[in-house]
């Protein structure tokens, strides 16, 4: 939770978490877990009235933020759908959107963010290889230069809402460097792979490339000249992403700390217990450095800060860890029903272990890190 | 009168080497190796037990097996001949143990059944039901099963509110079991139930022998995270059980369970000799079986990668130590060195060696942790990750085994208990349970 | 009569932004930067505060740099002015720490005397001792250095055996203290000290003001693990201390320590607003600063070397972490959406990420921690990992901070304390002090 | 301390016990601090008596062992030493001497083992190189041979006992593959550079070898194929020094446990407060879990079992971030006087860092099992 917020945004953030409550409680999640999409369109579409879809794109385009600074907006409703494990492809959808806003064409802008924005369609960033550094360097699926062609072959994995994307953004490697594709899901030799997930109601897929062929106009920004605003869209990405984590603990810390004070053991309540009483000291410092350090990405990345790249590493690497730890640590303290399906711990687990390992694991962004840190050098 | 030894040497203290009225343990070996080979079937490349060990087909072939073994002359190696076992010591079941391995074995019956349950029945059962029980046991025809703890309840085990009311010939049973690993396949049990509610907890148990499948008990399979559905819950209502299934004495049946659970500790921690020692961290150091966290490095083809390498060796020095801790403490308790209840160490052990490398499952799986096309060891290890906290709470938690050891290893004061000297029926304690029908 | 404030409004809790009648924060910075520009000395590149801090040398040259910032209108930012004080907003010093963190700081005054001792005395001293003390202080005259705990009394500073004896004028002092960080040339002390031995514990302390150099105190040096000389023990030998030197009233000085210890723990974690907010986890980000973790992996030439690049950015992440969990719980705090005592999360904070990274620089230094032809950044943080648990016990360990949270943040039950209500006298307690003279 | 012993292994422990406790207390060890050889020659002398160092030496060449197994009974004596951070090289001169005792000529053997058993002379293994892979693989130092001689150049670092060594056994990289060679101490070219310890008396040393020249006589062991015999030495080293910091560790968590038993804090025991409990349990069971596998790896280096490598490893990677935790916390337990020079508990503190470290580190022997298990194959 954000301890510090302007009127406005404490207001949103109520609506967001009153229509969270009514319509994605974690009954529906469960419900959910045997459908395709993984959540449904019309509660999204409701959802983007709300304004979640609008946050990362600016006014003259259609969108719009609360205090001017639209992460900070939107990370609010990152951590409202975390406290919920609600469903939902928040994080592909801000990205692709926030994309096409800053280096979109015209022409990109009008066919597709008006849609996305209201929630009517959907778009997927396929960056992942399964495999290399996370950043571009990692990329090596290549789009090679026909004319004014661009024809793609490759695969993408772990790809988060590949399953209902209308539009694909796919960061390919170009002659000229790193570049953005916008790829329109119904082109010829693409393929959508569902892959299962740990996750209940997340859908990620494989998406395979076999001489699918899109205009060189597809281009999001400057053909090769991707670098820093895949950088950007990573550092996006992994904010909303601590974010949402986040909020699922911090639902999880307090379900736990209220059940220790309820139950008893040997005629004392649980809370009273010392060794317990420190660990939930320790899940408490770990959450509140969590909420820190995911706070402090947020701004850098809002702001463009030079220090972004490595603060929302840090927060991902921190969060990352962090989460499933305390998240454990709370089954734990619950006894024997925290392991059950029925008890709702295993929905909060899966989230925050989905969210740990994917846009890059936390070894992954140390090593980001690292080579911020120069340590090579004399 | 129930069988109550007051010695410190109990039935199930079995000798940890063999006496001379014992075969040799060489010839014994000799001879067990000969028989494994000409009649069992050795397992599957890679395969550490039956591999359908857990379905309805897996436990009838275990039943099958022990009434092979049973038959040869190689069932209950240490349990005593009157009850149908071969009265040998620790070192002819190492023997065994060492030999066994690589054949099918039901190893489904070691935990709860021959490595808890039936050392229990060894020390504190009547006559009469240790005749009826052990030998039908050892032959494979029946599988027993704990009925401790209970959805009010958590770790206090003798806080249990399920009553056995005497009524003439029979104890009156009703209330609800939980945590009881499959019960629902499972023939008996042994049952913790409260007998008398006016002196101080410990003081009002009593221990019931109890048929599973009778009209009054009604048993619900448990699903867990992993999808798993071995964990039950039992409701009893008003169940009439014979006078004479009691074991040990009437409101003893705390002196009853605190062996049971020392029983528990050493069979979690596999450092008991009445199933087969598994020893999987040796099988492992001879190449024998497959090694998880390597199964994933080979899957994702991580085996050049500094960082996976360090992670892989990470968790294989932790099943390295885990044996070893076990066979240190397992000798320090036999030599009199360490305390029996140092068999904690190996139950907490087990649990935390568990913990420590399904996370370093994740590290190493990474996104292949979350999602894939089709399943394979990281896959299969994420969801061991999902559901990693059960081993540190099923049979006594971390926290109780934390408690044992500072308590009762290290002599430090017992924790603070405002319900220790009241009746029972006067203390504080859960009403609602975590868990309804 | 002592100043008691009843509200909840202390005379130490500073606005946290400007009230109409300050000067504005932005210009108040730019007037901090010229000034800072022109007279003040830059620090030399990649150093954190003057290279010689703990010498005589440097508390001599933090104490003029003390009187030339009083003489400038920039000592003392948010002290109230009638104390020779600034009288400004957390705002304004949050612009001065990071307009003049570039500069040679008297930072040797921050912990304890300007976050600690000043505003505990603000808070609870009489309008006579403040007068008196304050504006000397902040001219850099005096230092600082609270007498709290005691050689038998461990984390239980309200068991404090120092006794304070009423003989007319004046209170006769005697015992002994310990672990007072640079007494040995500090000028004044809070002292807590025992005035009732007949109430509850807490009941009957008493805080005094203590001129440390004066006939009957005797003060030690300890040398601790890392050489460092800075840990002091005190005797008292029956000296008199005048009566109207009491801070708070008598017997409710627990009252004035625990305040003190709030300050202390927003101090430690780097959460006061008395004293320049270091920033160092911002300032390392702006490459001003060395990472000793980075230091080591160059000194060795292990930048290209995986595992180590995780080790160093490991410890990046943590000290990274740290301020963000400070701005975050000071917000947080100041907010009125975390309770006050949310303080020990910074201690904590603070104490655990310096373990962790004492840890990281011996996995990093390798077998470099271990010997050393010539000294380095590995053998400086091989020290650095001896005394590393220093920071967990120093003004409160660890242990408390972690009671404070689960109790007073989380609200969860106080630990049982034979003690609570109980005539001190006739209290079970350590007769044998760790240290003796 | 182990837990089956024979009734000589026991007589031959108490009686270790008996002297170091005479003739090596703590107040001992402080006053050689500043000594040059950072223990007294006379009293190694009567250590040796002992048998200190006889046990890794067959009675044909003036050794001998109590129970046949010298690598079983030689860890007593390492665990003893290490219960009072006890001065004196019994890693390289028993290391040495085995390492003669197995290949050396029989003139090495007349010439060099009765003064090492003697405890009269005193030997060092030159094997670090302060860098690279902790096996024979890392080894770099060159020796050219020219006609019958070795000529060495280059640096070994780290190496224990180097300031009092009449002998060096270098481990050298020689045109027909890795050799171990006897140097005298006097020999031309080579000199001893002192290194500062973190250890009170354990002493190091840096050695340079500049065309330092030997006969190819001084090879101990087949020239060239010392690859299997110093994984031999280095896992009796490793052996040793775990079973050392064990001891040291028993020695520290036994009187943390009696210190908290007497001590109170609010009227209760410290040892009665759960939080302390728990991390007591933990820190027993780490405690034991070492204990465990570093019998584990001694039996089977003794045996030359095909799993002496793997357990060694994993005895030095368990043992040695294991024992500095304990150590620390125990530190921690005893709250302020842990961390002051006048207490014993840093003398501790230090054996454990120095011994964690050197030998390899834990990560080197981690990548040394994740060689064993072969991770690039299929």
């Amino acid at each position: 939770m954000e301890l510090q917020l302007s009127e406005d945004q404490e207001f949103f953030r109520d609506t967001t978490r009153k229509f969270l409550d009514a319509e994605a409680p974690l009954t529906k999640v469960r419900a959910l877990e045997a459908s395709d999409d993984g959540f449904e369109r019309d509660w999204w579409r409701r959802g983007a009235e709300l304004g979640w879809t609008s946050m990362l794109v600016p006014e003259d385009l259609g969108g719009g933020s609360l205090s001017g600074a639209g992460l900070l907006d939107l990370v609010l409703v990152a951590e409202e759908m975390g406290r919920l494990v609600a469903p939902g492809p928040l994080v592909p959808v801000s990205v692709v959107a926030s994309a096409i806003a800053a280096g979109g064409n015209a022409e990109q802008q009008k066919a597709v963010l008006p849609g996305l924005l209201a929630g009517a369609t959907f778009a997927a960033w396929a960056l992942d290889e399964g495999r290399g550094p996370w950043s571009g360097a990692g990329v090596t699926l290549t789009a090679e230069q026909r004319g004014s062609d661009f024809i793609l072959n490759g695969t993408k994995s772990t790809v988060e809402a590949g399953n209902v994307a209308d539009h694909f953004l796919v960061t390919v490697r170009t002659g000229a460097g790193l570049t953005n594709l916008l790829v329109p899901a119904g082109a010829p030799g693409l393929t959508v792979v569902p892959m299962k997930s740990l996750d209940l109601v997340r859908r990620f897929s494989r998406v395979d490339f076999s001489d699918v062929t899109v205009p060189s106009s597809a281009s999001v920004g400057e053909i090769g000249g991707a670098g820093g605003e895949v950088d950007r869209l990573l550092q996006t990405a992994v904010v909303l992403q601590c974010h949402e984590t986040n909020g699922a603990v911090d639902h999880v810390f307090a379900m736990t700390t209220e059940y220790a004070g309820d139950r008893y053991s040997f005629g004392r309540p649980l809370s009273s217990y010392q060794a317990l009483k420190h660990r939930f000291a320790d899940l408490k410092l770990w959450l509140e450095g969590s909420h820190g350090i995911a706070t402090h990405a947020a701004r850098a990345v809002q702001q463009r800060a030079a220090n972004a790249a490595e603060l929302s590493s840090a927060a991902k690497s921190y969060v990352g860890e962090n989460s499933t730890d305390i998240i454990q640590d709370c089954i734990q303290l619950h006894g024997g029903i925290g392991v059950t399906w029925e008890h709702d711990l295993h929905l909060f687990l899966r989230r925050a272990t989905v969210n740990r390992v994917t846009y890059g694991t936390p070894a992954d962004h140390r090593e980001r890190i690292a080579t911020l840190l120069s340590l090579e050098e004399g | 009168m129930a069988n109550t030894p007051t010695a410190s040497r109990m039935p199930s203290d079995i000798p940890a080497q063999p006496t001379p009225e014992m075969e040799d343990v060489d010839a014994f070996r000799e001879r067990a190796r000969a028989w494994l080979a000409a009649r069992m079937k050795p397992l599957p490349p890679g395969e550490w037990e039956i591999p359908n060990r857990d379905t309805d087909e897996g436990v009838q072939h275990a039943r099958d097996l022990m009434a092979k073994l049973f038959d040869a002359g190689f069932s209950g190696i240490c349990f005593p001949k009157e009850y149908g076992g071969q009265g040998l010591s620790v070192a002819h079941m190492r023997a065994w143990s060492e030999e066994a391995q690589r054949y099918e074995m039901p190893t489904k019956f070691n935990i709860p059944t021959l490595t808890i349950l039936l050392p229990t029945l060894l020390d504190y059962g009547t006559e009469a039901q240790k005749q009826e029980h052990i030998p039908k046991t050892l032959r494979g025809e029946e599988m027993w099963v704990q009925f401790l703890s209970e959805p009010t309840g958590g770790s206090d085990l003798a806080g249990a509110l399920t009553k056995a009311t005497r009524d003439g010939d029979v104890y009156v049973l009703s209330g609800s079991k939980i945590w009881s690993s499959g019960a629902y396949r499972a023939d008996y049990a042994l049952c913790l139930c409260r007998t008398n509610w006016d002196v101080q907890k410990h003081r009002g148990l009593s221990v019931l022998l109890v048929k599973i499948h009778q009209p009054g008990i009604q048993v619900e399979q448990i699903r867990q995270i992993n999808g798993s559905m071995e964990f039950c819950q039992e409701f009893f209502d008003d169940v009439p059980i014979p006078a004479d299934q009691l074991v040990g004495e009437e409101d003893d049946g705390w002196t009853v369970v605190s062996r049971l659970l020392q029983h528990e500790r050493s069979a979690v921690g596999n450092g008991s000799a009445f199933g087969v020692i598994m020893q999987l961290g040796a099988r492992r150091t001879r190449g024998e079986t497959t090694d998880p966290l390597v199964d994933i490095t080979k899957q994702l083809g991580l085996g050049a990668d500094p960082t996976t390498r360090q992670l892989v060796a990470e968790g294989r020095v932790l099943s390295l130590v885990q044996p070893a801790l076990v066979d240190r403490v397992g000798t320090g308790i036999r030599a009199g060195k360490l305390p029996g209840p140092s068999s904690a160490l190996m139950k907490l052990a087990n649990a935390t060696t568990g913990i420590a490398r399904a996370e370093l499952a994740v590290k190493i799986a990474g996104s292949a942790a979350a999602a894939w096309v089709e399943p394979g060891p990281a896959s299969q290890q994420a969801g061991v990750f999902l559901s990693r906290q059960t081993a540190a709470l099923a049979g006594g938690s971390n926290e109780i085994q934390r408690n044992i050891i500072s308590e009762r290893v290290l002599g430090m004061p017992r924790e603070f208990a405002p319900d220790k000297d009241a009746a029972f029926k006067d203390v504080k304690r859960n009403t609602i349970p975590t868990r309804k029908p």
